[in-house]
């Protein structure tokens, strides 16, 4: 009746990634959400905001900013919505395998299909919005770096709001404080590199963060999951 | 025994009736301190060279700015006391605690925006301090709406109280990254090692205030935390004697 | 072989128990239903057991040890089917089974196929969920029991929405379980075909005493 | 066994409208949503872009306006959803009441508890953006006729995108290309306005959107939930 | 008296029929089962008589007269139950089962509580949905019986999750609503203790004719 082979750790790790990139590409849709919301506010900003290139040029840096910054909080919603309607998180909890190691290959796919698309996509909006010469390269690295400290404290924010009948826009109320750094050391590097002034300082605070988020966040998801599973 | 103070002090029925005789005492010297506060400061302390009579509302703002981030760390702390330990008590603290840092957070603002008026020449300036002061307001709204968006208390207590640690975390970040950032805001002026930049008249009596602020905080807390016990254990005994009484 | 004590176990839900308090044991080779009516509180007993649900009183044991909230320590030995299934309809029944062991660090069974043909979904394999009818997606969650190697089966309804011989083939399938050592809890409320069920009655507390044994 | 006192679609729209609102009195959180949303991104601008007060004048009739909208997009996409899958969506097309008033009644409710409340909200943030003077009655009264449009507006898209398992922003796809005259009109007004211009026209266009809208979409949605509910 | 005939009626999932044409007329005054096995498209007949559905192939006539694709002609003469009952769980009993029939146009029904009373939930009146267990829920989908006056019944295995007693009180209910001349079509997997059912059984298509008359 027991266990012949021993559960492994690895193989958990492989069968979630292994679903979490499914089920992504059967919602091709979904994949393809972030990418049309950036899309949508960039042509939006011409339309509503200024059609001036100058105007346009000054604001592109930190626009491109926010709207990936937004882009990937719309899409954390649904993280862990439908596995716990559906059940399927109970059956995460109940696992032998460490629940922060299961989280974070959600989370990794997650950034692997939103924070990564955008990054690619952000500097082809960029010549949409006259984005200056000098910034495209620190504007790829910073959000590359910054889209998996983004993804990784909003998956808090879904775990934390998951048990909620409609966790909505509450978990924009809760990450939006922590991604304010995010926000700041991100935009600030492209503006810098604009005006060619020195970035290293920004791109290094950005993977420190990176780092601290990756450790600690697990165990906040997990634990967060671990009592939205139980109410 | 250290343990057994601890222990008794977990439960919500000690506390209540501990606290009980506390409670006159404290809101009368907060109030007392703070009608004193204010006299010195309002009627007797100078005006400031610059800004006039508009300055004095200093002895608002910075008490309620001082109090709302001391407040976050009362909240996160004993959120993360209840956690662990597994503690009502200290959970109903932590639900106690989240509304008055709010209000207190909204009062800085609120104060500030007056006070940006006739200084800065407009009410509202994107600068690191009252930036951070939001993202401070955010933080305590996001606990008061978790708290509410949850029906079942238990899970409400924890979920907040995972959302307050890991902002603990945040906290000095964010200060960092917008202090950083942009400043045209007052750069600290109490300062405890080296010689303060107020003026003396100006500051006994705002320290003061501040030191009024913390007994107040202390006062509405307990009293926020005694109708939570009530509220939460209206089911025992002991609650309902208390009723009885009247 | 698992064993399984309770003493004055009770769950409470908004501070009030929902049953009398529970005493008793159960071993390995037993089918033990529990019973009740609608809102008795079965679901919410077998939740606890899983580590799902913590508002309980009294003691659970665990091979003689007492189990603390919260704690998933049985996790490795039970396998837990509720109300709602955790089949993802976007994906395919083969998909489903794989994830389902693959999450638990085993290697993926290449029994899948085996699994769904004995819940009658020969041919399915590849079928996705959101084209099941309501009892074919259940089937997709049952087809767990026949590779599980889990010594305890808490199973909520199994029978839901599974049509006659469904449900006959379950039977036979918790029966071999239960020869082999296996303990299996369950709740339903149509007559089971097993023999030497064990029932556990569950009664609204505040309706006069009970402790069933 | 037949019914004596005849159904009456009056009764009908105040039991759908009836039953709006307490849902989302029960979700005070949603209610909030679209709000915080609007606020966060208020917050994000002069973090990410720029907080000079001169440059951030500038921007703000438009940014209020693109928010204004991707606030009521955000909102949209729940609109059916839950409806659709708790079965509560058949119920409301098996009625014998015609199902074009019921929705109404739905998208109604939306407009009162996103739309009303962004607008009132507007002007504060308004002052947090700098915006200058004379701005701030016709920001108003430009969202006020505006947002009813986006509301029905958006409601067809969701009625559309009900039946996929995962409607997202693709539903933002679909209903971008209607968003645009309104915001253009939309910030045109307010743009207007704070340099003194007429606004008559602009105010006249939205009024007559508005309008046409309120006759078009209803059937509209209407046809989208049938198809959907019987895929 | 209402009356619904079928002729070579079959329904279609991509492209392929689902069960042999069927060929019966129903009146009321009857109970009728449709059965099958999982997967036989018991549901998808339903729903196609609701004009929830509309591949399917044949005729269906409603009081003589054929209805057409897509028709929803016959509404206000049915009650619909199917596998998700339609009930917000953020709302309490009492406001979802007054939408329910506000939204059909009819007057706020006093009799909601008795309703509740009569499918045993007594007092849950101004209990949300999401407090109930699995049982419960079902019920306040259940209580739109007891005050509906559609006149065909159709319903997609009403017991699911009730529990014996409930079973029985939906069984009783069900023959009075038939002995006023109504007709219930349902689908159930459970033995139905009604006198009279009349059986329809759904045939794989494919595997040899049927016609059930
Ligand atoms: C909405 C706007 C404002 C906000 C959010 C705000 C926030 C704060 C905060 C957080 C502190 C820190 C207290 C501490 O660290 O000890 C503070 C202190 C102070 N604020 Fe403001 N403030 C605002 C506007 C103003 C204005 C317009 C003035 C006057 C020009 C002003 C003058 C001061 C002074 C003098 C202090 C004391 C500094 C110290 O002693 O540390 N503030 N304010
Ligand atoms: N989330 C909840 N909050 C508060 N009370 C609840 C909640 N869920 C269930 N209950 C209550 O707890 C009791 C037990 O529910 P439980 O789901 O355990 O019943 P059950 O025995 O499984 O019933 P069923 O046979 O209907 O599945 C019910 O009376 C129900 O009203
Ligand atoms: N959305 C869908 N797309 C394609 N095929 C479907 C879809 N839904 C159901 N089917 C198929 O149609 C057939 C009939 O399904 P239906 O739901 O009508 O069965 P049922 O008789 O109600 O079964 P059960 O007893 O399990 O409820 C099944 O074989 C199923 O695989
Ligand atoms: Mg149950
Ligand atoms: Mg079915």
């Amino acid at each position: 009746m027991m266990s012949t082979d021993t559960p492994s750790l690895r193989r958990a790790f492989w069968a979630s990634l292994r679903r979490e990139l499914l089920l992504s590409y059967r919602h091709k849709g979904d994949l393809a959400n972030p990418l049309i919301f950036f899309l949508m506010v960039v042509v939006f900003t011409p339309l509503g905001i200024s059609e001036e290139p100058r105007m346009l040029a000054r604001i592109a840096p930190g626009m491109l900013w926010v709207i990936a910054l937004l882009a990937t909080l719309l899409s954390l919603d649904g993280l862990f919505r439908s596995d716990y309607d559906d059940g399927a998180l109970e059956q995460m909890v109940l696992s032998p395998q460490p629940l922060a190691c299961l989280v974070l290959t959600k989370v990794f796919a997650h950034w692997l299909l939103t924070g990564v698309p955008l990054t690619l996509l952000a500097p082809v909006l960029g010549v949409m919005l006259q984005l200056p010469e000098g910034g495209y390269g620190i504007l790829f690295l910073s959000l590359l770096l910054g889209t998996g400290s983004l993804s990784l404290i909003g998956a808090i924010g879904a775990a934390l709001t998951v048990g909620l009948r409609k966790g909505g826009l509450l978990l924009s109320l809760i990450i939006m404080p922590f991604y304010v750094p995010v926000l700041i050391f991100g935009s600030g590097a492209v503006k810098n590199a604009i005006e060619g002034f020195p970035v290293n300082a920004e791109l290094a605070i950005l993977t420190a963060m990176l780092l601290a988020w990756s450790v600690m966040a697990p165990f906040a998801i997990a634990g967060g999951l671990k009592i939205s599973v139980r109410a | 025994m250290a343990w057994q103070w601890f222990h008794r002090l977990g439960s919500p029925k000690w506390f209540y009736e501990k606290t009980t005789a506390w409670l006159p005492w404290l809101g009368f010297i907060s109030i007392t301190l703070i009608l004193l506060g204010s006299i010195w400061g309002l009627a007797f302390g100078p005006a400031e060279a610059k800004q006039g009579n508009s300055a004095r509302i200093i002895y608002i703002h910075v008490p309620a700015a001082v109090l709302a981030m001391a407040g976050y760390y009362v909240m996160a702390i004993s959120g993360a006391i209840g956690l662990i330990w597994r503690m009502k008590l200290s959970f109903m603290v932590m639900k106690a605690a989240a509304p008055i840092g709010a209000v207190l957070t909204f009062l800085a603002l609120f104060t500030g925006a007056v006070w940006g008026k006739p200084t800065w020449g407009a009410w509202w300036v994107w600068d690191g301090r009252i930036t951070s002061m939001v993202v401070l307001f955010l933080l305590y709204l996001g606990i008061v709406a978790l708290q509410e968006a949850y029906q079942n208390q238990d899970t409400a207590d924890k979920i907040s109280s995972v959302l307050a640690l890991v902002g603990m975390v945040n906290i000095p970040i964010i200060y960092k990254s917008v202090d950083w950032w942009y400043t045209l805001h007052q750069p600290a002026t109490l300062k405890l090692t080296e010689k303060s930049s107020i003026d003396p008249s100006m500051g006994y009596p705002l320290l003061l205030m501040i030191l009024a602020f913390y007994i107040f905080y202390a006062w509405v807390l307990l009293l926020r935390t005694r109708v939570e016990i009530l509220k939460r254990e209206q089911k025992t005994n002991w609650v309902q004697e208390i009723v009885a009484k009247g | 072989m698992p064993s399984l004590e309770f003493r004055q176990f009770t769950c409470q839900r908004d501070g009030h128990p929902l049953f009398n308090p529970l005493n008793f044991a159960l071993n390995g080779g037993e089918v033990v239903q529990i019973a009740g009516p609608n809102g008795a509180g079965k679901t919410t007993f077998l939740r606890s057991l899983c580590g799902l649900f913590d508002e309980w009183t009294g003691e659970m044991l665990w091979q003689g040890t007492p189990l603390r909230v919260p704690d998933f320590s049985l996790c490795s030995q039970l396998l837990y089917l509720g109300h709602q299934p955790g089949v993802k309809k976007s994906l395919t029944a083969g998909e489903n089974l794989r994830w389902f062991f693959g999450v638990q660090g085993m290697p993926f069974p290449g029994a899948v196929s085996d699994a769904l043909a004995q819940v009658g979904l020969q041919g399915y394999e590849d079928t996705f969920c959101y084209q099941m009818s309501a009892g074919q997606l259940r089937r997709v969650a049952l087809a767990r029991l026949y590779i599980s190697r889990a010594a305890i089966w808490i199973l909520d309804e199994p029978f839901t929405a599974i049509d006659r011989f469904g449900v006959q083939n379950l039977e036979t399938l918790l029966q071999r379980h239960v020869s082999n050592g296996g303990l299996v809890i369950l709740t339903t409320h149509q007559p089971l075909a097993i023999s030497g069920v064990r029932l556990i009655e569950l009664q609204m507390a505040g309706r006069g005493g009970n402790d069933v044994d």
